[in-house]
C-alpha cells in the first residue's frame, strides 16, 4: 500500500508512525506501571526535546543555517506560557484550555523575538551569524536574570530592577529574576506533550514540502542560484527562523510547566549545544533522525545512572565516537562494502533458493 | 583614576582574552573548525601548571614550560584521535566532536583533580607597581599578561609571515587542495597547528588563573566562549584581529560594568559585537570573502 | 585598445528608433550642456522639442525582425570596477526581442562578469541596464529574476540535494503563489497550485526530454543532464532573456549540436531573447545571431558572426598580434 | 556552508549504542552508586536517597554533601553492627531537570527518605515532585525558603504554599540576611557598606534582598550595590573599585567561597582593604588547595560549621571525611550539614521505631509529625540543640566567625 504513495510522502507517514506507536506503547505501558518512575517522569521532557529538535532542523538543516541560540527561544516561551498560564488561572477552568492558550502565547512571543533577532542576524552568514544566535541567547538570559513579574488583584506587574520594586499589593510573584518562576502549575502532561510533537511535526513537514519550504531549501542548496531564479533570500531564511522560534517557544513552554519550577541559567549556551547535538546527530535535515536521537540522548545520561562518576565521561566519549563513526569516510566505506557483501550474500541465497525451485530456469 | 583603572582592568582582562582567541583564531583559519574544546585546553594548563608549582614544587617558570608541553601533546593527540578521522566531513559534525572532547576534558579534570577549587598562585611574583601615590595600582600580572599578549601576537605574525612552516599555514588556509599539490603535507601543517594553539592555550591558562586565581574544572569555558566571542569580533582567521578583539573585549566589558552597570553588563558586550557584526558583517579586520559566481 | 571601441561602426544599419534612444541616452551620461534632457527619462522622446541632435556610435545590432520592437536588453556605458580595476567598462549592447546573441572573448575578458551586472550579483558601479525599456537600477537578483533575466551559471550551480522536479518547481517560485500558511496548513491552495507546480515543471522538463529523471536528485545527474536542468530551471522563471553561461563546456560534439537545436528551438517556443556565452565557435558562429566580442572589459566588435570572423581586432584579441594579416584570409 | 552530510545511518548507530546501555543497565541494575563503601542492598535497612550536583560546575557542592552523607551512613551502620542505612547519590548537574530524573531514579530503587537536594533551583522543584508523592525531605544546604514554602515575602505574598515534607538543615536565604544585618549593626562592624552579590544565583539575591531591606530598617548605610553572574565571575575589579571609591568600610559578601577568593585576591592587589563579611557560602574558602589564608585575614562570616574545631566529634568527622572522599582537603559546611542531616533522620528514626517494612508515605508521616512537633531536638556538627518549626525552618545558633592567623575563631559576643 506504501509503495503506490511517492517517497516523501511515505517517508512522512513512517514518522508520524512512529511517533504514534512510541505514544500509544509508552503511554500502554505507563498506564500499565510497567515502566520505572524514572522513565515515566522523562516522557514530557522527552516531547519538549523532540519538538526543539525538530523545530532546530528547520533552521540547522533545512534552511542550512548554524544557530547557537535556541534555548533562548524557548526560555521566551517558556517564561511568557507560565505568566499567561497564571493570569489564566481562576479565568479559564479546564487545564488542557489553559495549557493550549499558554503553549500558543508562548509560540506567539517567542515568533516576535524571533522576528527582532532574526531581522539583523539575517544579514549575516556562517560562522559569524553562528556568534550573533549564540550572543542573542546569552542576552535573553541575561535580560530574563532581571526580570520580575507579579500578580495581583490589579492585573500584572513588570519590573526590571527587583521584586520589591513591582509595588504589589499581596499578589504573587511569578518570576522573580534570577530565582526564576516558582510555583508554576503543572499543566504539561505526556498526552499534551505527543499533541505538541504531531503539531511541531506537521508544521515542520508541511513547510518543507510546500512552495515556501522548496525555497528556502534552494537558499541553503545555492543561495545564488536562488536569488537568480527570483527567490528573496532574507525572506525565506527568516521565515525558516521565525517559525523555528515560534515552535521553540511552544517547546519552552511545555518543558517548563512539567516542573514546579524554573530559573533562566537552565537556558543557557549548553543548552542550545545539547539541541544542536541532537539535531546533528539525528541527521541534518532529517527529521525522524531528529526525533530518535532526542529521544535516545535524554535517556541516555539517565541510563548511565549506574555508572556513578563516570557518567558524564562516558557520555563525552559516546558522542566522540558516534560522531567518527558516522563520519569518517573510512570506516563508512568499510560498512558500506560490508553490507554489500552480506547483502550479496542473501542475494545468492535467494538466488540460489529461487533456482532450486524453479529447477535453474527463473533467468530467463 | 577611576577611568584609568578601568581602561587598565580592561586591557588586563582584554589581553587574557586575546591569548586565547590568538588559540582560536589560528585553529579556525587553517582548519577552518570552531574548536570549542578550545577553553578546556586552557583549563588544562592551568592544572598542569598548579600540579607541577603546589604539588611537585617546582619553579614558576619550569611550571609554564610543562604546562605548554603537556598542553601542545594534548592538543597534538586530541587531533590526531578525535579531528583527523573527521577530516572532510561536514563542520558541524566536527563542531559536534569538538563538543564531545571538551566535555571529555572537563569531567576527565573532575575525576582527576576533583571538583574543589584550586586556588592559583601567581606565576610572577612580583609586586604590584604603584603609581599617583597608590591611587592606581597596576599588578605585575596585569603588565606581564599584556606584555605576552603582544609578544605573542607579533611573534604569530613574523611566524606565519616568514618562515616556511608559517607560510605552509597560511597556503593550507587558502586552498588545501592547492597547498597540497605544491607539496605541502595539510595533514602535518594541521596537526602543527593545533600544537601551536594548545600551547598557547597553556600560556593563557596559567596567565589567566594568575590574574583571576581560581582553577575548577569548569574554569575555562566562559572565558572560551568570550576569546571565541573576541575572535569572530576582530574577524575570525585574522591574528591581529583576535588580538584588537580581545582587548576591545576585555574594556568592553569593564567599561560596561563600571559605567552602565553590572546587572547587565553581559547583554552590553554581546550587544556590542552584534552591532559590530552589523557594520563590518566579516569583524573588524577580517576580510569578507565574496563568493566566486 | 580602448579607444577602439568608437571605429567600430558595426551597428549604423540598426533600426532608427533604437538608435535615437541611444542617442538620448549619450545625452543622459552628460555629453549635452541641456539640463532638461539630463531630467528627461530615457523612454520619453520629445519630439517637439528642438533639442540639437548630434550623431552617435553605436555598438549595436539587432535582428530586422525585432528591429520594430523595443529591444529586450540594453546597456549603456556598464561598468564596474573592482578595487582600481576596471573589470568591465563601457559595455554598450542592444539586444533584439527574438535575437540569439552571443558574448565571446578571451578569457579573463570578463564575459561573466557582464553576466553577473545584468543579473546584479554584482552591483554595477556605473551605467544603465534597460530590461524591456525598465531600468534595473537598484534591483536586486531576484528582482532582476521577476522582471525576466534568468541565467545558468559557468559552474553549475543546481540545487544538488534537491530532486529534477523540485529545481523546476524552484524556478517555478514566481509563477505560482502560494503563501506559506495555506502551505503549512495544506489549505486547498495548496493542492491547487500543487498540482500546477507538478504540471507545469513535467512540461518544461519534456523539453528536454527530461520527465522521467523528475524523480532522481539533481546532483547525482550526470554533468550534461545536470547543465540542460539548469536551462530547464532558468526557463521556468518565464523570462524574457534568458542568459546561458557555456552551455556546451563539457559536451562531446553530438551533445553540443543537439543543444544547438534545442536553444534555437526553445527561442521558437518560448519566444525569447538568447544571450550566451560560449567558447564552442561552432555552436557560436552556428546559432548566434548578433555576436560581441569581449577583451579586457570592453566590447571590441558586435556584428554578425561573418563580420566577427573577419574582424582584424578580434582575431589580434584571441590570437595576438603577430597574426594581424591574415585576418583578412 | 554547512551541507547534510551526517548521514542517516549516525542514528541508527547510535541506537545500537543505546541499546548497548540499555543492556548494560539491566546487567548492573538499580546498584547504588558511587564508592559507598560495598553498601551491598541489605535486607531491612532504610534507604536514604541523596541528590546533588556531582559533575558541573557546581559539583564542589555535590560532593561535599555526597561524602559527607556517607559518612555519616557508614559511621551508623558501624555503631549499629549492621547495615541499617542504605545511601544512593544521583547526580543532578545542578539542573532541576535532571534533578527531577535523579528523584525518579531514586523512587525506582525504592528509597524511603530523601537528604536533598543540595543546590537551591534544583531542589525548589523537587521539593514539589517529594510533596505530591508525599516522601520525606532534609535539604542540607538548599536555602531559598521557596524550597519550604509557605514563606511571605515583605509584602506579604505567598507564593507557594508550604510544603508539609520538606524540611531544611541549613539557614534560610532571609535568615542569614537578616541576621548578617543585624550582627553588622549591632557589632557595629561598618559604617558604609558595600554589597557584591550574584544575580544570577537565587541563593546569593535572596540574602541580598533581605539583608538590603532589613539594613534600612537599622539605619545601616549600603554605599555601594554590585553585580556579577557565573558567566563573568572572573574579574571583580569594578565591583572593588567602585566599593572604593564610595570608601566603603564594610563589603557584604552574599556570595559562594569560589568568586568571593578572587574578591579577595583582586582587592589585596588593588591595595583595597575593607572587613569583608559573609555568609555561610563563604565556609570553605580556608580549604582552597593553594589559597594564600593570609588573604582572607580578618574575613567574617556566619557559619554554623568549624572545620579545624577541636572537639571530638567535628575531629573524628573531618578524618572520616577524608578518608572517604579519598581527599587532604577539609570538609566544608555542606558536608557537614549532609552528615547532620543523615544523622538527625536516624535520630528520629530509631526513637520512632521505623522500619523498612513500612511504606515510604508511613515514614513520611511519622517524620513529619516528630520534626513538625518543635520538640525534636538534635545535636549535630553545625549546632547545638536544633529543632525546626512546623513551616520546615532550623532554629539553630549562627556562629559568626572571624578569621585569624588562618583558622576561624568565635566572633566576640556572638549572639
Amino acid at each position: 500500500m506504501l509503495k503506490n504513495l511517492n517517497k516523501t510522502t511515505r517517508s512522512n507517514i513512517i514518522t508520524y508512525g512512529i511517533v504514534i506507536v512510541a505514544f500509544v506503547v509508552m503511554q500502554g505501558l505507563a498506564m500499565a506501571g510497567a515502566i520505572s518512575n524514572s522513565l515515566v517522569g522523562l516522557l514530557v521532557p522527552i516531547c519538549a526535546y523532540i519538538c526543539l529538535t525538530i523545530s532546530l532542523n528547520l533552521v540547522v538543516g533545512i534552511s542550512g543555517e548554524l544557530s547557537l541560540g535556541h534555548a533562548g527561544f524557548m526560555s521566551v516561551g517558556a517564561f511568557c506560557g507560565l505568566v499567561v498560564a497564571a493570569c489564566c488561572r481562576g479565568i479559564v477552568g479546564s487545564d488542557i484550555v489553559r495549557l493550549t492558550i499558554a503553549i500558543l502565547a508562548a509560540g506567539a512571543m517567542a515568533a516576535v523575538a524571533g522576528v527582532i533577532i532574526g531581522l539583523p542576524v539575517m544579514r549575516l552568514r556562517g560562522d559569524y551569524l553562528a556568534i550573533v544566535t549564540l550572543a542573542f541567547g546569552e542576552i535573553i538570559k541575561n535580560l530574563l536574570n532581571n526580570l520580575y513579574v507579579g500578580k495581583d488583584a490589579s492585573g500584572l506587574h513588570f519590573s526590571m530592577e527587583s521584586a520589591n520594586s513591582l509595588g504589589m499589593q499581596g499578589g504573587t510573584i511569578l518570576i522573580n529574576g534570577p530565582q526564576g518562576a516558582t510555583g508554576i502549575d503543572k499543566l504539561s502532561t505526556f498526552a499534551s506533550g505527543f499533541v505538541l510533537i504531531l503539531v511541531t511535526l506537521t508544521v515542520v513537514l508541511n513547510l518543507i514540502n510546500s512552495r515556501t519550504g522548496r525555497a528556502i531549501m534552494a537558499v541553503r542548496d545555492n543561495r545564488i542560484a536562488a536569488e537568480s531564479v527570483g527567490i528573496n533570500v532574507t525572506k525565506y531564511r527568516l521565515i525558516a527562523f521565525v517559525v523555528s522560534a515560534a515552535l521553540a517557544g511552544m517547546a519552552g513552554a511545555l518543558y517548563a510547566m512539567n516542573y514546579s519550577s524554573i530559573v533562566p541559567k537552565k537556558f543557557d549556551f549548553n543548552t542550545s549545544i545539547l539541541i544542536l547535538v541532537f539535531v546533528v546527530l539525528g541527521g541534518m535535515g532529517n527529521i525522524r533522525g531528529g526525533i530518535v536521537s532526542a529521544a535516545l540522548l535524554t535517556v541516555l545520561p539517565e541510563l548511565l545512572r549506574f555508572i556513578g562518576d563516570y557518567r558524564m565521561l562516558i557520555y563525552a566519549i559516546v558522542l566522540i565516537l558516534v560522531m567518527i563513526l558516522s563520519n569518517n569516510a573510512a570506516f563508512q566505506s568499510r560498512l558500506t562494502s560490508l553490507r554489500e557483501k552480506v547483502r550479496r550474500r542473501s542475494d545468492d541465497q535467494a538466488a540460489l533458493a529461487v533456482d532450486s525451485q524453479s529447477g535453474g530456469a527463473s533467468h530467463e | 583614576m577611576g577611568f584609568l583603572t578601568n581602561l587598565i582592568n580592561g586591557i588586563s582582562l582584554g589581553s587574557v582574552y586575546a591569548i586565547i582567541a590568538l588559540g582560536y583564531t589560528m585553529v579556525y583559519g587553517i582548519a577552518k573548525m570552531l574548536n570549542f574544546a578550545h577553553g578546556d585546553v586552557i583549563m588544562v594548563g592551568g592544572y598542569l601548571c598548579f600540579i607541577s608549582m603546589t604539588n611537585l614544587g617546582l619553579p614558576p617558570l619550569v611550571g609554564v614550560l610543562l604546562a605548554v608541553v603537556g598542553c601542545t601533546c594534548l592538543g597534538i593527540v586530541v587531533e590526531r584521535l578525535a579531528y583527523k578521522p573527521l577530516r572532510g566531513a561536514p563542520s558541524l559534525a566536527v563542531l559536534i566532536t569538538a563538543i564531545g572532547v571538551s566535555y571529555f576534558l572537563q569531567n576527565s579534570a573532575l575525576l582527576i583533580w576533583g571538583a574543589n577549587p584550586k586556588a592559583f598562585t601567581s606565576v610572577i611574583p612580583l609586586p604590584s607597581v604603584s603609581l599617583f601615590d597608590g591611587q592606581l595600582v597596576i599588578s605585575s600580572v596585569t603588565i606581564a599578561t599584556v606584555l605576552v599578549a603582544i609578544a605573542v601576537m607579533v611573534g604569530l605574525t613574523l611566524f606565519t609571515s616568514r618562515t616556511k612552516m608559517g607560510k605552509a599555514m597560511r597556503a593550507c588556509s587558502e586552498d588545501k587542495g592547492a597547498a597540497q599539490l605544491m607539496g605541502i603535507n595539510v595533514n602535518s601543517t594541521i596537526s602543527m597547528v593545533f600544537a601551536i594553539g594548545s600551547g598557547l592555550a597553556a600560556i593563557a591558562g596559567v596567565l589567566l588563573c594568575s590574574a583571576y586565581p581560581t582553577l575548577m574544572p569548569t574554569t575555562g569555558s566562559m572565558p572560551g566562549i568570550k576569546a571565541f566571542t573576541a575572535a569572530v569580533l576582530g574577524g575570525i582567521g585574522s591574528i591581529p584581529g583576535a588580538a584588537l578583539g580581545g582587548v576591545l573585549l576585555g574594556i568592553i566589558e569593564i567599561f560596561a560594568k563600571a559605567y552602565l552597570g553590572t546587572q547587565f553588563a553581559d547583554a552590553i558586550v554581546f550587544a556590542v559585537l552584534i552591532v559590530v557584526l552589523l557594520i563590518r558583517p566579516a569583524g573588524l579586520l577580517g576580510k569578507e570573502i565574496h563568493e566566486k559566481v | 585598445m580602448s579607444k577602439d571601441v568608437k571605429g567600430t561602426y558595426l551597428a549604423q544599419s540598426a533600426a532608427a528608433k533604437a538608435a535615437s534612444e541611444g542617442a538620448v541616452s549619450d545625452a543622459d551620461e552628460g555629453r549635452s550642456q541641456e539640463a532638461s534632457a539630463q531630467a528627461a527619462p530615457a523612454k520619453s522622446q520629445r519630439k517637439g522639442s528642438r533639442t540639437k541632435m548630434v550623431p552617435v556610435p553605436s555598438t549595436s545590432i539587432v535582428p530586422e525582425r525585432d528591429a520594430d520592437k523595443d529591444p529586450v536588453l540594453e546597456c549603456r556605458h556598464l561598468g564596474i570596477d573592482f578595487g582600481g580595476l576596471r573589470a568591465v567598462d563601457d559595455f554598450n549592447m542592444m539586444i533584439g526581442r527574438t535575437e540569439i546573441a552571443g558574448l565571446i572573448g578571451p578569457n579573463g575578458a570578463g564575459k561573466t562578469t557582464v553576466f553577473n551586472l545584468l543579473t546584479k550579483v554584482y552591483q554595477p558601479t556605473r551605467g544603465t541596464i534597460l530590461l524591456d525599456g525598465v531600468d534595473t537600477a537598484g534591483m536586486d537578483t531576484a528582482k532582476v529574476s521577476k522582471a525576466g533575466i534568468a541565467r545558468t551559471f559557468q559552474n553549475i550551480r543546481l540545487f544538488g540535494s534537491l530532486t529534477v522536479e523540485e529545481n523546476v518547481r524552484i524556478g517555478l517560485h514566481n509563477q505560482v503563489k502560494c503563501g506559506m500558511w495555506s502551505g503549512m496548513l495544506r489549505l486547498p491552495r495548496h493542492w491547487v497550485s500543487e498540482k500546477e507546480f507538478h504540471d507545469r515543471s513535467l512540461e518544461l522538463l519534456d523539453v528536454f526530454h527530461m520527465a522521467n529523471n523528475a524523480g532522481d536528485v539533481a546532483g547525482s545527474l550526470p554533468y550534461g543532464a545536470q547543465r540542460r536542468l539548469e536551462i530547464v530551471r532558468a526557463l521556468a522563471t518565464n523570462p524574457k532573456l534568458l542568459l546561458l553561461d557555456e552551455p556546451a563546456a563539457g559536451m562531446n560534439p553530438s551533445e553540443t549540436a543537439e543543444l544547438m537545436d534545442t536553444i534555437v528551438r526553445i527561442r521558437d517556443t518560448f519566444n525569447i531573447a538568447i544571450l550566451l556565452i560560449e567558447h564552442d565557435m561552432d555552436l557560436v558562429m552556428g546559432i548566434c545571431e548578433g555576436i560581441a566580442v569581449l577583451n579586457f572589459g570592453k566590447i571590441i566588435a558586435k556584428g554578425t558572426p561573418d563580420d566577427i570572423q573577419n574582424n582584424p581586432q578580434v582575431i589580434e584579441a584571441y590570437l595576438g598580434k603577430q597574426d594581424t594579416d591574415q585576418g583578412g584570409e | 556552508m554547512f551541507n547534510h552530510g551526517v548521514s542517516r545511518r549516525s542514528f541508527i548507530q547510535l541506537s545500537g549504542v543505546a541499546a548497548a546501555g540499555i543492556g548494560l543497565t539491566a546487567c548492573g541494575g538499580s546498584g547504588s552508586s558511587g564508592n559507598a563503601g560495598g553498601s551491598a542492598s541489605a535486607e531491612g535497612a532504610i534507604k536514604i536517597g541523596g541528590i546533588g550536583p556531582i559533575t558541573g560546575a557546581a559539583a564542589i557542592y555535590g560532593t561535599a554533601t555526597k561524602f559527607g552523607a556517607q559518612v555519616a551512613v557508614d559511621k551508623i551502620n558501624e555503631t549499629e553492627g549492621k547495615t541499617v542505612l542504605e545511601l544512593n547519590w544521583q547526580d543532578d548537574e545542578h539542573d532541576p531537570e535532571k534533578s527531577v530524573n535523579a528523584y525518579n531514579t531514586l523512587k525506582d530503587w525504592g528509597m524511603h527518605v530523601l537528604v536533598g537536594t543540595t543546590t537551591t533551583a534544583p531542589c525548589v522543584a523537587v521539593s514539589t515532585e517529594t510533596n505530591a508523592d508525599h516522601v520525606f525531605q532534609l535539604t542540607p544546604s538548599a536555602s531559598s525558603t521557596d524550597v519550604i514554602g509557605g514563606q511571605a515575602d515583605q509584602d506579604g505574598n505567598v507564593t507557594i504554599p508550604r510544603k508539609d515534607n520538606v524540611f531544611q538543615m541549613c539557614f534560610t536565604d532571609p535568615n542569614q540576611g537578616t541576621a548578617s544585618a543585624k550582627y553588622i549593626a549591632e557589632q557595629k562592624l561598618g559604617t558604609k557598606i558595600a554589597i557584591i552579590y550574584n544575580n544570577a544565583d537565587a541563593y546569593s539575591t535572596g540574602i541580598f534582598r533581605k539583608f538590603e531591606s532589613e539594613a534600612k530598617n537599622l539605619n545601616l548605610e549600603i554605599v555601594s550595590t554590585t553585580t556579577f553572574t557565573d558567566d563573568s565571575a572572573t574579574d571583580f575589579t569594578v565591583q572593588l573599585n567602585e566599593a572604593k571609591s564610595k570608601a566603603a568600610d564594610l563589603v557584604f559578601l552574599p556570595i559562594y567561597y569560589t568568586p568571593a577568593s578572587i574578591i579577595l585576591k583582586q582587592a589585596n592587589q588593588m591595595g583595597f582593604a575593607p572587613k569583608f563579611f559573609g555568609v555561610d557560602g563563604m565556609d570553605g574558602i580556608l580549604t582552597v588547595e593553594g589559597f594564600d589564608t593570609k588573604l582572607a585575614e580578618g574575613v567574617m562570616l556566619l557559619t554554623p560549621f568549624v572545620a579545624t574545631a577541636t572537639d571530638e566529634n567535628t575531629k573524628g568527622f573531618v578524618e572520616a571525611y577524608k578518608k572517604t572522599a579519598n581527599t587532604e582537603e577539609n570538609p566544608n559546611q555542606f558536608a557537614a550539614d549532609a552528615f547532620d542531616c543523615v544523622s538527625a533522620i536516624w535520630g528520629a528514626i530509631k526513637a520512632l521505631n521505623i522500619t523498612s517494612a513500612m511504606t515510604t508515605q508511613e515514614i513520611c508521616d511519622k517524620l513529619i509529625e516528630t520534626f513538625a512537633s518543635g520538640t525534636f531536638t538534635f545535636s549535630g556538627l553545625t549546632g547545638e540543640n536544633m529543632t525546626w518549626s512546623a513551616t520546615g525552618e532550623v532554629t539553630k545558633d549562627p556562629k559568626g566567625m572571624i578569621i585569624k592567623n588562618g583558622v576561624y575563631e568565635p566572633m566576640d559576643a556572638a549572639k
